[in-house]
Order: structure tokens, then C-alpha cells, then sequence
């Protein structure tokens, strides 16, 4: 893409079926509104990695029958309790699972950053998660006297990041602040897509005060204005969750019926006021 | 000054395990262990960090998600808090489900974090209000992170101490297991055996947890719960109602 | 260190005799009044790692005998020419010299900072830097599916991490702007020395628009205030390097008498007016 | 409009090597090399992204010192320039010193990120203004960083061209080794001969390097040498004198 400024449609469009898609945790700016584009638009296929973890996001995503594959820490609605339709898909094995661990999801990520086939990290041995992750390896650390083993886990490199971020320029610099994940999950993906509250005129590199929170335009392959773009969700230092539509998308979502009515009334078919 | 609640005392009970501790981190959706690190931290000299994850204004965290995991692994957090849907007597934990992988008959949200922090910090508290030998079994089904490793493996980290609504044991990682120090007011060493699905060590006649001191419960019901509720506003409301009026009573 | 608020000569005083210290390039913020009263207290035995290169700094502490073990990609004066005792110390052998890549010092930093033994890294295969580093280590990639080697670097834990930085605030938060490598020090160092421009009465974690260029408090051993402390090297984003100061000692320092004429007279004896 | 400059004539054809690339970056202490992706960018259709390193105003990193490494690996930097102290017949730079390590008769500063970026960015351009058999070898002494690499080796990277004061070479990586593709004005084969060290091909009558065309030349007297006095103001000065009276030449 030439031009990274396009609407939410085309955003969504630009996610193709069968994709390795990255999304954050629900603190960390969740692009909600998109989501609701990728669901009107009927993505299906999808391997979705959480960027730790997840929560409506992904639960809507399976709930749809969008996602293929799901490699996760956790899938949690938080305090609004369990995530039905991600339960629900365990249950019927209608998806590949891949658990994982957060730093694991952190250090696959650092290592398509770096261009690496795999990173090392501590912990994890003694844990189940190494029998059923078997694309993790315990090697002999090459660097130990004695015998000490260490987990590597393989490079994820998504072909596309998905998040949302307050503001952009005009230049196509995303301001991110200090949810650096962010950051790593644009540096390791192939194509980063993101909506942001506003685009704003300012130039995010006229300011030394504020370049550090800047994922620079380079990284970024396609830009949708989308306010309230996490709604529900909060958006750190713009707004808070909106508890209501939380609580009755847990209710709703406990039966497959549940879920239909609601995706049919608020998830997909009527086009948010914002969008 | 009104009676005291279980929440407070959890509270209260928090605080005293982090005694010395100058960084403790506090995963997602965790307000009483959360309310525990604030107040301990506002018992001490001022100095004493708390990350609340997820939240912006307890959190001095600036390198992204990655770097709780980071300052773990450097030794910089002394406590962080876990939990289970399944906890054994040997300290390993299963958050993911209850049943064979991956047939569970129960699914829970997934591991998080714990396969990696309960190797790197070397206070981790098990936080489980819920007592029942549906949570205490022999033998987790899955174990997500094990309570105890080989001589091989590299882990300054590892369980504390568990704690839930009845009662506060320690974990003696050499023998290894689980040793009551106190239970809770209102209930008998009887009761935790008949909710124990596993062994633990006992005295006969075992003490019974401190609850806190009035000072320490002014405290609780006041600053704390003040800052807590910005990042737990439903939770803060539930237990301590508008936090100005519980600073007034 | 309870206080993190220090002067320099205590600063200096906290770095011992023998000390790994790491210190940053020349324009991401180099500590030189801390670096001269380093000087003035005579530190020996350093072993000196540079992330990844340095100029007049190690320079000056290689002229002064302070260094035993230097850990660099390079060692310059940039516009003004080769680094005269850098370049004396090795044909006199009097130092040990791990010669190094820029990345691969990042790397060693990063593996500390996440606790791990070593960090893989692409590239350096074939370089003589593998015959000249016995500590690098090639292995086959235990996920490629025919032979592939790869290269790991061994963990770099300095005891100290020394810089500069425009700003403190008086709860020991540093803002380091987008220099991030000054945060991986920190992260990677035991402990983690810090001169600052200015201590102000402003709270950094009190505008999300700043938060992102801060080193936490908690990372931080101890700040002293010192006003045009990287002279003379530039600041980013604050001043420009001392051209006819940098001229001088490029030129004093070609010879052993002249080098020691420059200490006496402007490296260390005399505090400069702002110490 | 004077007469040319070296230095512009080696602005230009650095500008005409970067023709469709979409992300360079400079390494500190190279006005030339600088001078020429800005030029390039400047002739684009604004996209093109230059980031010089130690710079502020021409630098669009924000995760620091590692950001251009990672980047690289990453496939999204498509040129960035290297020098050597030696450059052989194979593409091997020498960025260390001359004789025997650590034993050299000649040391020098060190192998920057040489050893790296070579392997990583598809399109590493050898610059150095000094066309001598000193410093074009037939062997390096000390191999920085190696010029071709075997099958076995992941390497999407390596040398594209070899720009000096008197030639530019293109780097041919399957037989491997250097062949001229034009002499500078002033220069002759003779010359280049005399003056290398290893065996190149060439054609029986070089081309001559193509000078910078008016425009061209206007644009690196005016917005490039301002834009450049950024960052180097020493460089710009001598070259260019005062920005200003430059562009109004």
C-alpha cells in the first residue's frame, strides 16, 4: 500500500482469509471496530495469535467460526467471567488449540523481530505445556558446565498485526505510548494494520517530549480513523470499558442461540454509530 | 469500627507475607491481592514498588508486556501472586482444565504467565479464596507450572505460600509440601482437612490467623480502598461501598 | 542505596575497582563529568563494555590505565579521527581486547535482560570475529530441517550501567527519551548509575504522553545532577558537542606527555565549573 | 552553476544505486552516503524513508541502539553502506587492522555492525573515497565481514556495488568478485589498474560515470546540502560553503 489512510472496510479487506493474525490483550487497545468489519466481511480460517491473551475479541472471532487455529496464554472475559463461545469450541473441537505462556508469545514474537528461527527462554520446564507444544525444545544450554536444559521456543511471525492506538499523523506515525507490545507486534509481523481514535496534523517527530511512544510509519501498512474503536473495551488514557455492553455480551454469548441474536443485533449486522 | 470481612482479612494477611519485599507485581482481575500490595506498600517507607497489570496508574512498567516477564528473570520482583483451578500438595498448579488434554470436561481460560514466574520469583503467593477439594486435589490434571524442579534446572523462583478463604500455609520446597500456619477465624483445622484433597503438615492445635489491627483496618478501608477502586471500581464498591464513606467510619 | 540522590563523587565512589560497566555511544547520552570524577577518584581494573561503540570516554579512561578488559565493536573520535589511546593501549598490549559487532553486544544485553545464558543472532558467520571470540559459540538450528548454523553470544550482565540523561524526577524516574538501549542497560546491569541534567519537581508517570520515554524508578541505584554532563559531547535534543574542546583533545591525545599535559589541565584535576 | 565537485559527483551516483529502494539507513559519521539517500528521497515520490543514525531530525527509530539491526533482519531495510580499512577481491571487508590480530601493525576503530548488516540488507554499498592498493587487497587480514557466504548460511544480504574516488564497481555474487562498470570523469582504466589491488572485470573501454545533471546538481547545492548541515554541519560547510549561497549559485 502506497497510501495508508483507508476506511474500515477496506482494513478488514485487507486481512485475507487463512491469515496468521496477531491481536493484544484487552488492556493494551483492542480494534474492535475492525473486528466488526472482519466479521461482516466473514473471515474465516483465521490463525489467531493473543498478544498474550484475549478475551471478546477472540471470543466473538470463534464464535463466528472465523478462527482455525488459536494460540494463546488465556481466553478470559475477566471479571464478566468465562469466554462461552471459546468454551464452547474446546468442547466440540471445532479449533486447533495452542497453549501457550505470555513471555513464550513475547519471546516467539522477539524472535521474527530479529529475523531468528527461535528464542530462549527460562522457565516452562516441568510443565504440561511442553508435551503439547511440541514445536517448543529443551536443548542443553551450550553455555552450562554441567547439564542444564533450557526451552526454545520458534519464531511467530504473523502476516498481519491488528491493534488500535489513539492517534496518528499525517505521515502514518502511530502513537502507541509505553504498550510496547505493540511495537513488537508490528516489528515481527509481515504488514501491521491499525485504527486509530483520530489522525491528527501534528508531526510526532517534532517533539523529542513525545517520539518515544511513536511506532514509526515504516512499520505500518494501513491506517483507519475508527473513535471509540476499542468499544467496548477501554482504551488506556481515553476511556474506560463500557461495563453494560460487557455484561451482556457474556449472558448472550453462553448459548450458541445467545450469541446469533446478539452478533445479529450488536456484533456485526448493524454498523456501529461510529463506524 | 465494623465487623471485620473476609476480604479485609485476605487483605491484611497479604500484606503481612510481603513484609520485606520492594517489588511486587500483581497479575490482571486480582483487586485482593492488589488491595495486599498497596497496603503493604503503604506501611513501609514509601519506597516500595507496585505493578498492577492492566492498570496505567499503578503501573510503572514502560517497556510493554514483555517486561514483567524481563524484570522477573533479573530478579527484581520479589512477589507476585498465582492461582488454579487445580493446586496439589506438591504446589503444581493446572489452569487449564479439569480431564485429559485436550478432551477437558472443564476448560479454563489457559496458564498465562505461570509456567514462566512460578521458575523466576522467589515469592510467589497461591491466592485461592475458593477451599474445596474441587481446588485441593492430589494430582493436578494438567500442570501448567510445577511447584517444585530438579537440581538441573535453573529456579530462583517457586511457592510461598497459599492462601485462601479458611487458611495460610507455607510451602516447604525440600521436603516438598504444604504446612498449615494458621487458620482462619471462624473455622477449625476440621474444616480444611475435610477440604483438603491433599497431605499437609500441622500442629495439633494450630493457631488461628491474626486479623488485622484497627489502625491497619483504617487504613484498608480508607487509602486503599480509595486507590484500589480506580482500578477495580466494582470491586472496591462491593466490599468497602463509596470509599469515602468507609474512610468516615 | 536508599536515597537515589547522590553527587558525583559519590557516584563515582559506587562504582568499584574492577567493575563491568557499561557505557553508551556517543550520541545516546555519555556520562563525562561522572567519567572525569571516575578519573580524579582513580578507578582501575574496569572491564569496559561498550553499547556498542565508544570515543573519547573510554578513551580517557584507556589513558588513564582504568581499563583492563575492553568489550567493543569500535572505538573512534568520529569526525576527529582515530581514538589516540585506544589505539596506544593495543599496540602496547596493555589492555584485553574482546572485539565485538555492534548487534551482538545488544544481544548479550538482551539475554541478560531476560536472565538467559546467551542470545542467538543472525549474521557473523564467516567474520573472524567467531575465531577471535571463543566465548561466541556456533550451533546447527535445532528447528531448520537440513544443517543451518547459527550463532549465540553469551549473556552481558554489567555490574554497571552509566549514562546521561536530560532529566530526573525527584521519585528517581529517568527520562530517557527514544535512547532505549539505555533502558536495556539497566534492565541487563546489576546496577544502574545515572547523571542527569536536571531533577524536577514534575511527576513522569503524570502524562501518558511522556510515560514512554521513562526508566522507572526501581531499575535506578543512583542520579546525580550535573548540568552539561555529557560535555563534551553533545545531548541530544539539548546541546550540541564542544567542537573546539573535541579538536583539542583528539590532537593533545596523540602522545603519552600530551594526554597527561590534557588530564592535568582539563580531564580531571580541575573540576569544571559546573561540578 | 560551477564545476563539479567530487563530492557531488559521488552524492549522485550513491542517489542512482538506491533507485527503487523504499528504507536506507546511514551509519553516524557518513555525510556522503547521508548526502546521497536524501538526494534519492528527494527525487521520489516522498515515501522513501531515510533514517541516519546518531542523527535526531533524520532519524525515525524509537526502540533504540538495536532498532536498525532487528529492522535489517526483518527485510525492511533494503541499503545501507559499509567501508573497510581492506576491501579484497571478494567482497571481504577489514574494518579491524593490518598484520596479524591482535598483533596489528595498523589497528583501527573496530567492525561496527559490519559483521551484521552485511548478511542482512540485500543491498550493502562498499564506499570508500581512498582508491589504493592499500586498501584494496588482494586478501584482507582480518575478515570483519565476509563477502559471499555458503549455501548453508541464511543470508538474504550482502555487497551490491563498490563506490570509491575514482570507479564504481558493481559486486557480481555467483562467481564472486568485482566488475567495473564506470570510470570517473578524470580517471582511466589505467589508473584503476594501477591503483587496485585485485583482479576485477571490466570492459576493453569503461563508461565513464555519468555527472549529476543540473537539476540534480541544484537539488544537492541547495535543499540537500541545508538538509545535510543538520547533521553535518562541518561536512556541509567545506563542501558547500553556507547552504544559502550555495542554492543561490
Amino acid at each position: 500500500m502506497n497510501e495508508p489512510f483507508i476506511d474500515l472496510d477496506a482494513l478488514a479487506a485487507a486481512i485475507p482469509d487463512g491469515a496468521k493474525l496477531a491481536i493484544p490483550t484487552d488492556y493494551s487497545g483492542v480494534a474492535m471496530a475492525a473486528t466488526r468489519a472482519l466479521v461482516r466481511r466473514g473471515v474465516r480460517d483465521l490463525h489467531l495469535v493473543c498478544v498474550p491473551t484475549s478475551g471478546i475479541q477472540a471470543d466473538i472471532l470463534i464464535g463466528t467460526g472465523a478462527v482455525a487455529t488459536l494460540e494463546t496464554s488465556a481466553i478470559t472475559l475477566g471479571e464478566y467471567g468465562p469466554a462461552p463461545r471459546f468454551t464452547e469450541a474446546l468442547k466440540t473441537r471445532s479449533i486447533r488449540m495452542m497453549d501457550a505462556t505470555c513471555p513464550a508469545v513475547h519471546a516467539g514474537l522477539q524472535a521474527a523481530e530479529k529475523g531468528l528461527p527461535f528464542m530462549p527462554i527460562r522457565g516452562i520446564l516441568g510443565s504440561d505445556l511442553l508435551t503439547i507444544r511440541p514445536d517448543w525444545r529443551v536443548i542443553d544450554d551450550p553455555f552450562a558446565e554441567a547439564p542444564a536444559p533450557i526451552v526454545l521456543v520458534p519464531a511467530i511471525r504473523p502476516d498481519v498485526a491488528l491493534f488500535h492506538a489513539p492517534l496518528a499523523d499525517r505521515a502514518g506515525n502511530v502513537w502507541i505510548g509505553r504498550r510496547r507490545e505493540l511495537i513488537t507486534m508490528a516489528h515481527a509481523a509481515v504488514r501491521t494494520l491499525v485504527t486509530v481514535e483520530r489522525i491528527v496534523d501534528e508531526d510526532f517527530f517534532a517533539d523529542e517530549m513525545r517520539t518515544a511512544g511513536v511506532l514509526p510509519s515504516f512499520y505500518v501498512d494501513g491506517i483507519a480513523e475508527a473513535p471509540r474503536g476499542a468499544w467496548p473495551l477501554r482504551l488506556w488514557s481515553t476511556y474506560e470499558e463500557d461495563e453494560a455492553a460487557l455484561s451482556a455480551y457474556a449472558a448472550a454469548a453462553r448459548s450458541a442461540e445467545g450469541f446469533r441474536v446478539w452478533l445479529d443485533n450488536e456484533g456485526s449486522a448493524v454498523p456501529m454509530a461510529a463506524e | 469500627m465494623s465487623e471485620i470481612r473476609t476480604e479485609e482479612l485476605l487483605i491484611a494477611v497479604i500484606a503481612r507475607l510481603l513484609g520485606p519485599c520492594r517489588h511486587v507485581a500483581v497479575g490482571a482481575s486480582s483487586p485482593i491481592p492488589a488491595a495486599g500490595a498497596m497496603l503493604r506498600r503503604a506501611q513501609g517507607d514509601g519506597r516500595m514498588t507496585v505493578n498492577l497489570l492492566g492498570s496505567e496508574a499503578q503501573n510503572r512498567f514502560t517497556s510493554g508486556g514483555v517486561e514483567l516477564f524481563d524484570c522477573a528473570a533479573q530478579g527484581r520482583i520479589d512477589a507476585f501472586f498465582l492461582g488454579g483451578g487445580q493446586i496439589d500438595g506438591q504446589g503444581n498448579i493446572n489452569l487449564v482444565g479439569i480431564g485429559d488434554y485436550p478432551d477437558n470436561k472443564v476448560r479454563w481460560p489457559g496458564s498465562f504467565g505461570s509456567a514462566y514466574l512460578y521458575h523466576l520469583v522467589p515469592n510467589v503467593i497461591l491466592f485461592r479464596e475458593e477451599h474445596s477439594r474441587r481446588v485441593f486435589v492430589p494430582k493436578v490434571d494438567f500442570v501448567s507450572a510445577p511447584g517444585i524442579s530438579g537440581p538441573e534446572v535453573n529456579r530462583p523462583g517457586g511457592p510461598k505460600a497459599l492462601l485462601t478463604g479458611m487458611a495460610l500455609f507455607d510451602f516447604d520446597r525440600a521436603r516438598p509440601g504444604f504446612r498449615l500456619r494458621s487458620v482462619h477465624p471462624g473455622y477449625t483445622l476440621r474444616d480444611i482437612e475435610e477440604n483438603t484433597g491433599f497431605a499437609f503438615e500441622h500442629e495439633a492445635d494450630p493457631e488461628t490467623t491474626e486479623p488485622p489491627d484497627p489502625a491497619t483496618l483504617a487504613l484498608i478501608r480508607g487509602p486503599i480502598a480509595a486507590q484500589l477502586a480506580e482500578t477495580y471500581p466494582r470491586f472496591a464498591e462491593r466490599v468497602f461501598g463509596s470509599p469515602a464513606a468507609s474512610a468516615a467510619e
